[in-house]
């Protein structure tokens, strides 16, 4: 197929999507999070209530990727009224179709959030959860099926793969990114620009590109929900990345415990190759790209870029030292580009909306929008995205709809096992790369996790430290016994049985594994020790056995 | 100047290091001049007095080496951890791998040589075993470690007579650090 | 005496339809030693583990070492060597499960069945594991019974509906 | 060949470019500790005792892995280095069980003389006593693994040198172990060419033959970094 050909097909959605018979769109979360409570009956039986009333020509009947509020799922979205239904139990759908439908007007009592506001929303767009958003990266999720190419077709999908093909070069397409000053989502924070201008230098018979979807932090989905809601998005983007750093083959490695994503990202593989926007000669152009999957088997570990390949290679997920990095000797020791998945889901606004677009979103330094996997003694925990540079209180109070049972706020961990806690003092932090680094803490690939008094930060920080443990590789020395010592003089200490010098001793080697650590993994393990002896050293000394 | 009071005692171990004491052989000599040794498993005194050092060869495995080593740190005005054993458990802590209950069922129980009674003994003038051996440092605060398996006599005497002359020695700078 | 796998096991049968699975996955992998992983999927996904027969058949069909497929086995969570048990209990311990109460899950269960995370029981009925995170997190505590997710569950109900699924009830 | 500049410990040295910070070090008489290193197999940078510092770098570099530039500025003997040594030694001691007095290695090992170059005379860490399995079952050697300390360099020699590849390592963190074929008993595995060069790339008492007693191990692994340079010529 080629250029003619996809624009022919757009048009002819587009016009079957602008003639549109139906008066109604209703979308049914089908999220992971959203199936787990039971959002295929639902779809089941809506598609089943529909026909009886014989509405077929005037409804139609989504399943759409993550909405949102995932603790209040199954979600029902009416459109174009923007009603949304929460907690959706299969014998009121016929009520709920009924008055949406027939009556015109919304069950306020089932609406979403209508058991914890006072009055809900009518359109939930007004609700503080989703006004205080701004959706990139998770822009069509909840919109459209995420199993239909068409639909993302008829919402600008593979415009910017057809604009860079055939408008830029190279160097502009790495231009435009540096221009946006996008900066790698998977923790590191690292400029994405630079990093595609490195692999492109690097002269080579053969390069790759790498997705990273090996979300491992405990408490994060956002990379989940961005291949299962949206799969052509990412896919969009590593094709686009191929071309401007010279790379014809795409690898996706996609965590085992994402079966739903799995599948949706392959099929959008198989739709697209149908489509000719995958393989060879893409769009009739000399551009050759193709993407395979390979899927994780539970190690946190391959989330570093070297082990990541070690596992692509078929081998154990351990990292080795860097220099080289990836970008000169990576995969098969060929130039590897490698980024994290909701990286790849903002390349294609950014080349549609153009690189300085994107640049005024967020702070000077961070710029552009941040997905968070909301989770913990929170009122509404799910997915959400904020301009970076959004305050926690705004996240946790606005967005998040404040604290269960209105109990005090104590801290949030952001950044998972790698990163730290924020207390009840800095609420106000602005969400960013720096500001975050400067509380002791890290950006992280975006779980934020938020505590209550009832949350003990001693155990909060042996709790990451056991799983760093079980996590750690083993090949070096400070992160495979370090931190088994330092669970085990944790443990001690939650057992109330530690001294001061058992906490001299965790000390040195908290900065000592830092410090010494092969990998990203060892060199973040003590994160968590390190924020929580900063901000809670108190709860330590609490514990302490004070000889005589 | 005033004549010092040496203790030296036997816990957890072999005492192979006191073994490696006596061959200090007429060094001795030399430290009485400086010293009193007034509790030694070789010499007559049982109490254990106030002393100016203390060498304490073995780790802790029981209750009565627990009771020991607390009271020999109140008397101690610098504890030595003397061999191995009691600088990193070494021979005495291969226990250590086990349960506790295993090791007694193998001496006792399972063993060739057991009368066929197999009993674990418990009487209660015996002392008691720890779950786990461990070093003194585990326990109280050490203030010098000479290791060795057993330590050699020159690193000994070194130690001891850097000591008496109220120096603090240095094994490494001396050369006489070894382990095994 | 160690407890190893003897590589020289018993021949598998060629007709049984999971061993042509995974001779059908080799083949389309092209043999490839890099496609390990992939197949190691494949082979854990028709037997529900991983027996030492299976490995050692793909070990030689992929003239890899048998040290380097077994150090691979080992060193992913997702791949077992043991059978996990007719049915599996699945509890997860992501942060958001722990912070509302995963380990009560794990207590009762210890407490009622006896069966403590990476068990089976004798009878080979229930299995029980962990996972570090099924990123149902809004759901939390989560509890996966095969296959089927139990979202915000109390520990009296989780023990509840292991009965019904083991028969005790 | 041009040869590039460098400074290690405020020395300058020209060196050929290409060579490792550590095979620097090492020609100019810069004492380097170090573990898993073995010369003429692969570099893995896994037990972290040659880190040295490296101005602009904003972490310490291992000297195995990293390669020299030209104007490099190194420190091999920083107070901060010599620290992170010190505890890196305690933990490979209190990480497995290493009782000197009863070891074939007794006043051979590397890791003995590692305690004492880093001047360890007790460690501060509690020792984690794990149970580990000693393999006698092949008929010349034995593998102890309460002694051995993770290096890798048996599985490298096995792998790279005698090309059996015989041991890996199975699980992970600090669980892992050293293994011959599917974690089967040495003495039954069918890759082993019985070679025994394992047992002189291992620098403890870990891999030993049945025939000596306690402090007569002598390993000659000098003679493995011979064997590659020899094939190397012969190609």
């Amino acid at each position: 197929m080629n250029r003619h050909d996809l624009k022919t097909i757009i048009y002819a959605e587009k016009t079957k999507e602008e003639n549109n018979k139906y008066r109604h769109k209703i979308c049914v979360c089908c999220g992971a999070s959203c199936i787990s409570s039971g959002s295929e009956e639902v779809m089941k039986k809506l598609q089943e209530e529909i026909k009886t009333r014989g509405l077929e020509n005037e409804v139609e009947v989504v399943p759409t990727g993550c909405m949102g509020p995932c603790n209040q799922g199954p979600l029902m979205k009416f459109l174009p009224e923007y009603n949304i239904y929460q907690k959706i139990d299969c014998s009121n759908i016929s009520a709920i179709v009924q008055s949406q439908l027939t009556e015109k007007k919304p069950i306020e009592d089932l609406l979403l959030f209508a058991d914890s506001r006072e009055k809900p929303f009518l359109d939930a767009q007004e609700d503080p959860f989703f006004k205080k958003q701004m959706k990139i990266a998770l822009r069509n999720c909840g919109h459209i099926n995420p199993e239909r190419i068409e639909d993302y077709l008829v919402h600008n999908g593979y415009q910017a793969l057809d604009k860079v093909l055939f408008e830029m070069s190279p160097e502009e397409v790495i231009a435009e990114i540096k221009q946006s000053r996008l900066r790698g989502r998977g923790g590191a924070g690292y400029p994405t620009g630079f990093k595609w201008e490195t692999v492109y230098k690097y002269v080579s018979d053969q390069k790759y590109v790498i997705c990273n979807g090996d979300e491992g932090d405990p408490g994060a989905f956002m990379d989940r929900s961005v291949l299962e809601g949206n799969p052509h998005r990412v896919l969009e983007g590593m094709a686009i990345a191929g071309y401007a750093v010279g790379a014809s083959k795409g690898y996706a490695y996609i965590r085992g415990e994402y079966p739903l994503a799995i599948k949706r990202f392959e099929l959008a593989i198989k739709q697209a190759r149908k489509m000719g926007l995958l393989g060879n000669n893409i769009l009739g152009t000399s551009f050759s790209f193709d993407i395979e999957v390979r899927i994780g088997a539970g190690a946190f570990v391959c989330g570093e870029e070297t082990a990541l390949i070690a596992s692509i290679e078929g081998k154990r997920g351990t990292p080795r030292p860097r220099p080289p990095f990836p970008a000169e000797s990576g995969l098969w020791g060929k130039p590897t580009l490698i980024n994290n998945v909701e990286s790849f889901a903002a390349i294609s606004p950014i080349i549609n909306n153009g690189g300085e677009w994107y640049s005024e979103i967020g702070t000077p330094k961070s710029a552009g929008t941040k997905v968070f996997a909301l989770a913990g003694k929170i009122k509404y925990s799910g997915l959400i995205e904020v301009p970076m540079g959004t305050t926690l209180r705004e996240i946790v109070f606005d967005i998040g709809g404040g604290m269960q049972n209105d109990a005090d706020f104590k801290a949030a961990q952001t950044g998972g096992p790698s990163g730290g806690c924020i207390p009840a003092e800095h609420l106000d932090v602005k969400m960013d790369y720096e500001s975050l680094v400067s509380l002791g803490s890290i950006m992280g690939s975006g779980g934020l996790i938020i505590m209550d008094k009832s949350s003990d930060m001693v155990d909060v920080a042996r709790y990451f430290m056991e799983f760093c443990m079980d996590e750690s590789c083993g090949k070096c020395v400070p992160c495979r016994v370090g931190t088994r010592m330092m669970h085990d003089l944790l443990q001690k200490i939650c057992d109330n049985k530690g001294t001061q010098i058992d906490l001299n001793r965790l000390e040195e080697l908290a900065v000592y594994v830092k410090e010494t650590s092969l990998c990203g993994l060892g060199g973040s393990a003590p994160n968590p020790l390190l924020s929580t002896l900063r901000h809670f050293r108190q709860e330590y000394e609490n514990r302490i056995v004070k000889h005589d | 100047m005033n004549k010092k009071k040496l203790a030296t005692v036997w816990l957890g171990g072999c005492s192979g290091c006191h073994m490696s004491l006596l061959d200090i052989d007429e060094r001795i000599l030399d430290v009485a001049k400086l010293a009193d040794i007034v509790k030694s498993p070789v010499v007559d005194g049982k109490e254990m007095p106030p002393v100016d050092i203390a060498l304490v060869e073995g780790a802790i495995t029981s209750d009565e080496h627990y009771r020991e080593i607390l009271h020999i740190r109140k008397q101690a005005k610098t504890l030595i951890a003397f061999g191995d054993c009691a600088v990193m458990t070494n021979v005495t802590g291969m226990r250590n791998y086990f349960h506790l209950k295993d090791v007694f069922d193998t001496a006792y129980r399972n063993a060739i040589s057991n009368d066929q009674e197999g009993k674990v003994p418990d009487h209660p003038s015996l002392l008691k075993l720890n779950e786990k051996v461990v070093p003194l440092q585990e326990v109280v605060k050490v203030d010098f470690v000479i290791p060795g398996c057993p330590p050699d006599a020159d690193a000994i005497f070194y130690v001891l007579f850097e000591f008496l002359h109220d120096r603090f020695p240095n094994l490494s700078k001396a050369k006489k650090l070894k382990y095994g | 005496m160690k407890s190893g796998t003897a590589v020289h096991t018993k021949e598998l049968s060629k007709t049984d339809p999971r061993v042509k699975l995974i001779a059908a996955k080799m083949k389309k992998e092209n043999y490839k030693p890099d496609a390990l992983i992939e197949i190691l999927h494949t082979a854990q996904n028709a037997y529900g583990y991983l027996p030492k027969e299976v490995l050692a058949y793909i070990t030689k069909a992929l003239h890899l070492p048998p040290s380097r497929v077994y150090s691979t086995v080992t060193f992913y969570h997702f791949f077992s060597l043991k059978s996990k048990g007719e049915h599996t209990c699945l509890v997860c311990t992501g942060t958001a499960c722990y912070v509302k109460g995963a380990q009560a899950i794990l207590n009762e269960i210890e407490k009622k069945l006896g069966l403590k995370a990476g068990q089976v029981s004798a009878d080979d009925k229930l299995g029980v594991q962990v996972a570090r995170c099924i990123g149902a997190c809004g759901l939390a505590p989560a509890v996966v019974l095969d296959d089927e997710v139990q979202a915000k569950v109390s520990p009296d109900e989780i023990i509840k509906k292991i009965n019904i699924k083991i028969g005790t009830v | 060949m041009n040869t590039i500049p460098v400074i290690i410990n405020d020395k300058k040295l020209d060196v050929d470019p290409g060579k490792t910070i550590l095979e620097v070090c090492r020609e100019n008489d810069i004492e380097m500790l170090t573990m898993c290193h073995l010369k003429g197999v692969m570099d893995i940078g896994a037990c972290r005792l040659c880190l040295v510092e490296v101005e602009g770098a904003n972490k310490l570099m291992s000297a195995c892995t990293t390669r020299v530039n030209a104007n490099m500025i190194v420190r091999t003997a920083t107070d901060k280095i010599k620290r992170y040594q010190r505890i890196t030694t305690e933990l490979f001691f209190a990480e497995r069980n290493h009782v000197c007095s009863v070891c074939v290695a007794n006043g051979k090992c590397e890791l003995q003389q590692l305690g004492y170059k880093v001047e360890l005379d007790h460690i501060r860490y509690p020792h984690l006593f794990p149970q580990c399995e000693v393999d006698t079952s092949h008929p010349w050697y034995v593998m102890d693994h309460n002694r051995c300390i993770m290096c890798t360099r048996c599985v490298r020699v096995c792998t790279e040198v005698e090309g059996a590849h015989n041991w890996d390592v199975m699980n992970r963190g600090h669980q892992v172990r050293i293994i011959s074929d599917f974690n089967t008993p040495w003495g039954e595995s069918i890759t082993c060419t019985s070679c025994g060069k394992c047992l002189h790339a291992c620098p403890t008492g870990a891999i030993w033959p049945k025939a000596i007693v306690q402090g007569q191990l002598e390993k000659k692994p000098e003679m493995l970094s011979e064997l590659m340079e020899k094939r190397k010529m012969k190609l």
